[in-house]
């Protein structure tokens, strides 16, 4: 019986949305679950800090090994929610400087935009900037001429980069005016207004119809695995 | 003699075989770190072709009449500011330059800063004359994704009610007589992923029926995503660093053109000058490529030569 | 709208504009200034949302005196005042006024602005309701749309639970999954499955959970264990939902540890330095990467492969499909993600969708057959018949 | 992991180098700051009995260095710009962070451990921060006490809808009922929130995909196989019609067979078989020009990152014209 409820909810809630689309009475329904949905993920946080906060504690007080890496983890923690929430050191609005919390806690004065700037900014674009020398290993393992699927990932890939640089337009520029579709940076341009459409496009129409069916098999109770393959008990 | 079955494997290929990966990881530094120094040192930038894709990016802010009204979406993070920031220097340079009034959005919570950030770099810097509220004024971050973007369809004032330092919509002189999106002539979307380019596309320029052209700048990896969209939903597109490159190379002609004898300030030269470790990587990329093929080609025929 | 629509408009239309110009038949017309328009009309927009009017109006005598036209609304209600739509350029024959309430009609009054832009005497239209019809017209092809593709997904649901055998294509991707949890199993090492970075509001991530529904219980079956880091709380949540459900069906509830499905950050970056940490430590045998993910996919997975670990990757954005091919050793290709619940459930029901997705895929090919053929047509005989059955054709698929 | 002697001494060359750079020449890896006294008067408001009075707050911004150098050399004693050591030591985190992430390219190590730990435990507070003054402020609590929030925090609160109002109403019970996941006895209800998000979520993306991508890009593909194409004056023109029509043939048939590919109830053998098989070469040179696309992206973003590390904080190079000292005397010093 705990099992039917949730089920018919998701049914009622999903059947109530796709309809809201067509009738003007109800088409701002979308935009309201917007907003609800920001809401109760906020509310959420709650339940991932809990997780976050219990986890990292025991750790600490078990001395598991690396318990000093889950303490900074805290500590950090700790320090942020409380630089963010209690807007420590946050310039107060000019446009309403009596209130207390009408400041802009992310400003450069403010503890929490300090901690941005001096942590979470340097390491988040240093993780990204990680792939840099991944894309690079990954092009030496990956793209060997084992088959002819193969042979067209790495020579496209091949074309795409000598195109997008100085080298593509030194080593085909030379071509005439008539053969100009194949200099290099026109090529890939060539790659991309038709392969590429053509596979996109089709990859595009596919999820779409995978989108549909996944939803429409929520919709009608088929697929109820998002509660568990335990099916309705 | 030994590994295959007596077939003589030249060192080289033996030593590509066993290549540890940080050895890549290595190369792939020099050849970014080494051009970094040597244009940081000298100054030097390499020479950049307009696509057509960018041109038109640049045709379209050229042809708005001066003054007109141009909507601004940062929808990205500091994380990809590497491509996009020096896009969004050299457009935001082109309205100013053009006079266009300039209305900022974000629907990336981190977009709002760096909307500030390009305010203080490009307007407040070199266009001093041009104020905000009357000239241009950023509305800062909306949670919600495609949620405000529907909403902007309908009422601009109710998706952002007041502006980022909470002066209420009405009273901002920049938008008087701008009810919905459609109002706005042009739409430039800075776009890093999702709620980005491909979004606005679908909820907002389809269904304007053509009434709000849209130009983007978009990461690299986003660049093949939009091309289905380009030319006719997406009216000019700039495909990472280089796309920023050859645009703010054709900014940065015209606006020496416009007043002769002045030299573009560096802030304006840095898509050019992240050029540089492009050529390095790339040209590692493509060794790499070949090195890669090398060693499998390799190892393929002594492999056949052992069976035979 | 699409041109058909806008025909019936015009017919519709015409009828009222003539009303209006009856009732204003005695306005005198003072010369000096630039000629007032001599025939206006205000039409409510039929089947959509209500709230906006089509005002048009036409000038019969010479327009040069004309610079522009102001164009004002005022509500049916005692009281209200003229307020003002927009003002437009001397050529302009046509304007949207929108945001009217839908339940007062409305005059709009059209006035011209003469060379030192002094007004002339404005003509107004009768009061027209906007109201907002029972059904968004323009929205008709897409509801067409999802009856097409729900009505060849239900009837093989059907078809499926009324007997008939269906067979579905091997996924080498999908039957990896057991050898791989298999593989973790005998080394002993931990299953890692991560469902993307979006939230619980993106349809990969609810197809995600979905996947680890079917890998949780064949873990549980195997006595494997399963970590599953998540970026979002809502995502956490599910999560331990689904897994838990999954240990009790397989009769291992007692093994199983919400403590292993944890939330990290929401932050992507953040998130990725800690799964890859623990990856280089725990060394998993086998990971799962099924949702949406974006540029950290090739961390994740160069890491992986760092490691030695089987990969199974599934995800909808195509941006990501490149470094998921290139360093895993599976992919589940969009649609294939997307078919993989079901594929794995071997549940006749769902079995029967994935067989109504092909159908609805079989009509989609034949309409773009069918929208190729009339193009060719039209482009290679402009001015026969074939353009306007292009645009027609067009406009039933809703652009 | 212990650190290995051999690599005690590579980090302690690296240590020595860096205090030499940070010793000769104009040093390294300094943030300077300009004082931005602001003054704001409130005026008596009677309505809410506030009386008058001047608020007064110091605002610091980063100025480059070379306002620093050029303001000490017009008055030494000036000390409306001076270095700031909050600023300072954030850039050698900064710093500290960015190497200890690269290092684990490496190897994983203690470094890579704090920097891990640390952002973990900053991004989770920082987005929830976000959440509370994005989304609960404005949202929830304006919506259920906006007299409240227009008091105390965001005086420009505007009135929600009676709709918003219930939906605000509805998302605090669905996240109360979420939370009850916390006490043993009620957790089954929190299974009810989230499948009213996941029900949602398929009604609303089942619309979104069709409309969007299912119709519009199936219109799309309406291309013409024989594509006329006229030069200005009207007349037929040859090559680019034959260039246009190969290139939609190309784009028809590349649609067609990928959908081929992904069809579920047949194997792919026989005729379908060589269908699929050319889907698979397009999506092969789909994913091959997407990877050589991309590349620039993250090259561009670890340029970035090298930049931050040779310009700001080593003051090696400086092409964006910080410093404004010839480079050679900046490091040298002479």
């Amino acid at each position: 019986m705990k099992r039917m409820i949730p089920m018919w909810i998701a049914i009622v809630a999903g059947f109530a949305m796709l309809f809201s689309a067509f009738f003007p009475v109800t088409e701002s329904l979308g935009e309201i679950f917007g907003d609800m949905f920001n809401v109760v993920a906020a509310i959420a946080f709650i339940l991932g800090a809990g997780s976050l906060a219990k986890i990292n504690l025991a750790k600490v007080s078990r001395r598991d090994p690396g318990w000093g890496y889950a303490a900074v983890t805290l500590a950090c923690f700790a320090l942020t929610l409380a630089a963010g929430l209690g807007k420590i050191g946050a310039a107060p609005n000019p446009k309403f400087a009596a209130l207390a919390w009408s400041g802009d806690e992310r400003a450069e004065g403010a503890l929490f935009g300090w901690i941005y700037e001096s942590a979470l900014v340097p390491i988040t674009s240093t993780m990204f900037a990680l792939l840099a020398f991944y894309v690079a290993s990954a092009a030496f393992r990956a793209f060997r001429a084992k088959n002819i699927d193969a042979i067209l990932l790495l020579s496209t890939a091949f074309i795409v980069l000598l195109g997008r640089t100085f080298a593509g337009v030194v080593l085909t520029g030379w071509f005439p005016d008539w053969a100009s579709g194949l200099r290099l940076e026109n090529f890939s341009v060539y790659i991309m207004q038709v392969f590429n459409t053509a596979g996109n496009r089709a990859i595009i129409i596919g999820i779409a119809l995978g989108v549909a069916a996944t939803s429409l098999r929520i919709l009608l109770g088929v697929d109820r695995s998002w509660m568990g393959t335990g099916g309705s008990k | 003699m030994d590994g295959y079955g007596g077939i003589q494997v030249s060192g080289f290929v033996r030593f590509l075989e066993s290549l540890d990966r940080r050895w890549i990881y290595l190369a792939m530094a020099i050849a970014v770190a080494g051009p970094i120094i040597y244009i940081g040192l000298t100054g030097k930038t390499l020479p950049e072709t307009a696509t057509p894709a960018a041109q038109a990016v640049f045709d379209a802010i050229e042809e708005l009449p001066s003054g007109g009204h141009v909507l601004f979406s940062f929808d990205f993070d500091p994380a990809s500011g590497g491509e996009l920031i020096p896009m969004a220097t050299s457009i935001v340079r082109q309205c100013a330059a053009r006079g266009h009034k300039m209305v900022f959005i974000a629907l990336w919570p981190l977009g709002a800063q760096l909307v500030d950030e390009t305010i203080k770099r490009v307007i407040t810097a070199d266009y001093p004359h041009m104020k905000e509220g009357v000239d241009y004024i950023n509305f800062g971050y909306q949670a919600g994704n495609e949620a405000v973007m529907k909403v902007m369809l309908t009422d601009f004032a109710k998706a952002f009610p007041n502006s980022s330092n909470g002066t209420p919509t009405t009273q901002i002189p920049v938008v008087h007589g701008v009810t919905r999106a459609s109002d706005f002539p042009l739409l430039v979307t800075i776009s890093a992923g999702y709620p980005g380019a491909k979004e606005w596309i679908q909820y907002v320029v389809s269904s304007s029926g053509g009434r709000i052209k849209m130009v983007t700048g978009c990461t690299g990896v986003q660049t093949p995503q939009l091309y289905p969209y380009y030319p006719t939903q997406l009216t000019g597109m700039l495909g990472a660093i280089k796309g920023a490159a050859e645009y703010e190379s054709i900014v940065n002609d015209a606006i020496c053109k416009a007043h002769p004898g002045t030299t573009t300030p560096a802030k304006y030269l840095e898509a050019q000058r992240r050029m540089g470790p492009q050529l390095g990587a790339h040209l590692l990329m493509v060794v790499l490529i070949i090195l890669g093929n090398i060693a499998f080609f390799a190892q393929k025929r002594a492999a056949a030569g052992a069976k035979s | 709208m699409s041109a058909r629509g806008s025909l019936w408009q015009r017919i519709v239309g015409g009828l009222i504009g003539t009303l209006s110009l009856a009732a204003l038949g005695g306005v005198s017309v003072s010369a000096s200034a630039a000629p007032p328009p001599d025939f206006v009309e205000a039409i409510d927009v039929p089947w959509d949302a209500g709230g906006v009017l089509i005002v048009s109006w036409r000038v019969d005598g010479d327009p040069s005196a004309i610079t522009g036209w102001l164009i004002e609304r005022r509500e049916e209600i005692d009281g209200a005042k003229w307020v003002t739509v927009s003002e437009l350029p001397a050529a302009a024959r046509e304007v949207t006024a929108t945001k009217l309430s839908h339940d007062h009609a409305h005059r709009i009054r059209v006035t011209a602005f003469g060379e030192s832009g002094q007004l002339s005497k404005g003509l107004e239209t009768a009061p027209t309701l906007a109201h907002a019809n029972f059904f968004i017209g323009a929205k008709l092809p897409l509801f067409v749309g999802i009856l097409v593709v729900s009505t060849c997904v239900i009837v093989f649901i059907l078809s499926a639970r009324a007997g008939r055998p269906i067979k579905i294509r091997r996924i080498a991707a999908l039957d990896a999954v057991d050898n791989a949890v298999g593989r973790a199993t005998e080394m002993g090492r931990p299953i890692l499955f991560i469902a993307g970075i979006q939230d619980m509001d993106n349809i990969s991530t609810v197809a995600g959970i979905t996947v680890l529904g079917h890998v949780a219980k064949t873990a549980a079956e195997y006595d494997a264990t399963i970590e599953v880091p998540t970026s979002r709380s809502l995502v956490m949540e599910a999560a331990r939902e689904t897994v838990q459900a999954s240990y009790l069906s397989a009769g291992r509830s007692d093994s199983y540890n919400p403590d292993l499905i944890r939330y990290i950050t929401d932050e992507q970056f953040g998130f990725v330095a800690y799964v890859s940490g623990r990856m280089v430590r725990e060394k998993p045998a086998a990971c799962f990467y099924m949702g949406c993910f974006f540029a950290e996919s090739l961390i994740l997975s160069e890491t992986g492969n760092s490691i030695g670990a089987i990969q199974i990757a599934g995800t909808a954005e195509s941006t990501q499909l490149p470094f998921f091919v290139a360093a895993c050793d599976y992919t589940l290709i969009g649609e294939e993600f997307f078919a993989a619940s079901s594929y794995l459930s071997r549940e006749p029901d769902q079995m029967g969708s994935l067989k109504g997705q092909d159908a609805a895929k079989l009509i989609t090919a034949a309409a773009i057959v069918i929208g190729v053929v009339l193009a060719t047509l039209a482009s290679l005989a402009p001015d026969g018949a074939f353009p306007a059955a292009l645009t027609w054709f067009k406009g039933v698929l809703g652009s | 992991m212990k650190l290995s002697k051999a690599w005690i001494v590579v980090l302690l060359v690296v240590i020595a180098l860096i205090s030499l750079r940070a010793m000769t020449g104009q040093g390294m890896g300094r943030v300077y700051v300009k004082a931005a006294p602001q003054t704001v008067e409130i005026s008596a408001d009677a309505a809410t009995g506030t009386e008058a009075k001047t608020i007064r707050w110091m605002e610091w911004h980063a100025v480059p260095p070379k306002d620093y150098t050029a303001a000490q050399a017009a008055d030494p004693a000036q000390t409306s710009i001076q270095m700031s050591w909050a600023r300072t030591i954030g850039l050698w985190m900064a710093a500290f962070f960015t190497l200890a992430i690269f290092s684990f390219m490496y190897r994983d190590n203690p470094g890579y451990r704090v920097a891990e730990a640390v952002i973990i435990g900053v991004s989770a507070a920082y987005w929830m921060v976000i959440g509370f003054w994005d989304t609960i402020v404005p949202k929830l609590l304006g919506g259920l006490t906006p007299a409240f929030v227009r008091e105390h925090i965001l005086p420009t609160q505007i009135d929600q809808s009676f709709t918003q109002n219930i939906a605000m109403w509805c998302a605090l019970a669905l996240g109360i009922m979420l939370l009850m996941r916390l006490s043993s006895k009620g957790a089954w209800i929190s299974l009810w929130p989230l499948a009213f998000i996941i029900g949602v979520t398929a009604g609303l993306k089942i619309v979104s995909h069709v409309e969007s991508d299912l119709l519009a890009q199936s219109v799309a593909t309406f291309k013409p196989l024989a594509a006329v194409q006229r030069d200005a004056s009207g007349a037929f023109d040859l090559m680019p019609t034959i260039w246009k029509s190969l290139a939609n043939i190309l784009v028809v048939v590349g649609v067609l067979c990928c959908l081929v590919y992904f069809f579920f109830s047949v194997e792919h053998k026989g005729l379908v078989g060589r269908g699929a098989r050319v889907g698979i070469w397009y999506l092969m040179i789909t994913f091959g020009a997407a990877f050589g696309f991309t590349v620039m992206g993250r090259v561009a973003l670890l340029a970035a990152r090298m930049e931050f590390l040779f310009d700001d904080w080593l003051w090696l190079i400086d092409p964006a014209g910080k410093r404004a000292v010839d480079v050679a005397a900046m490091i040298v010093g002479i």
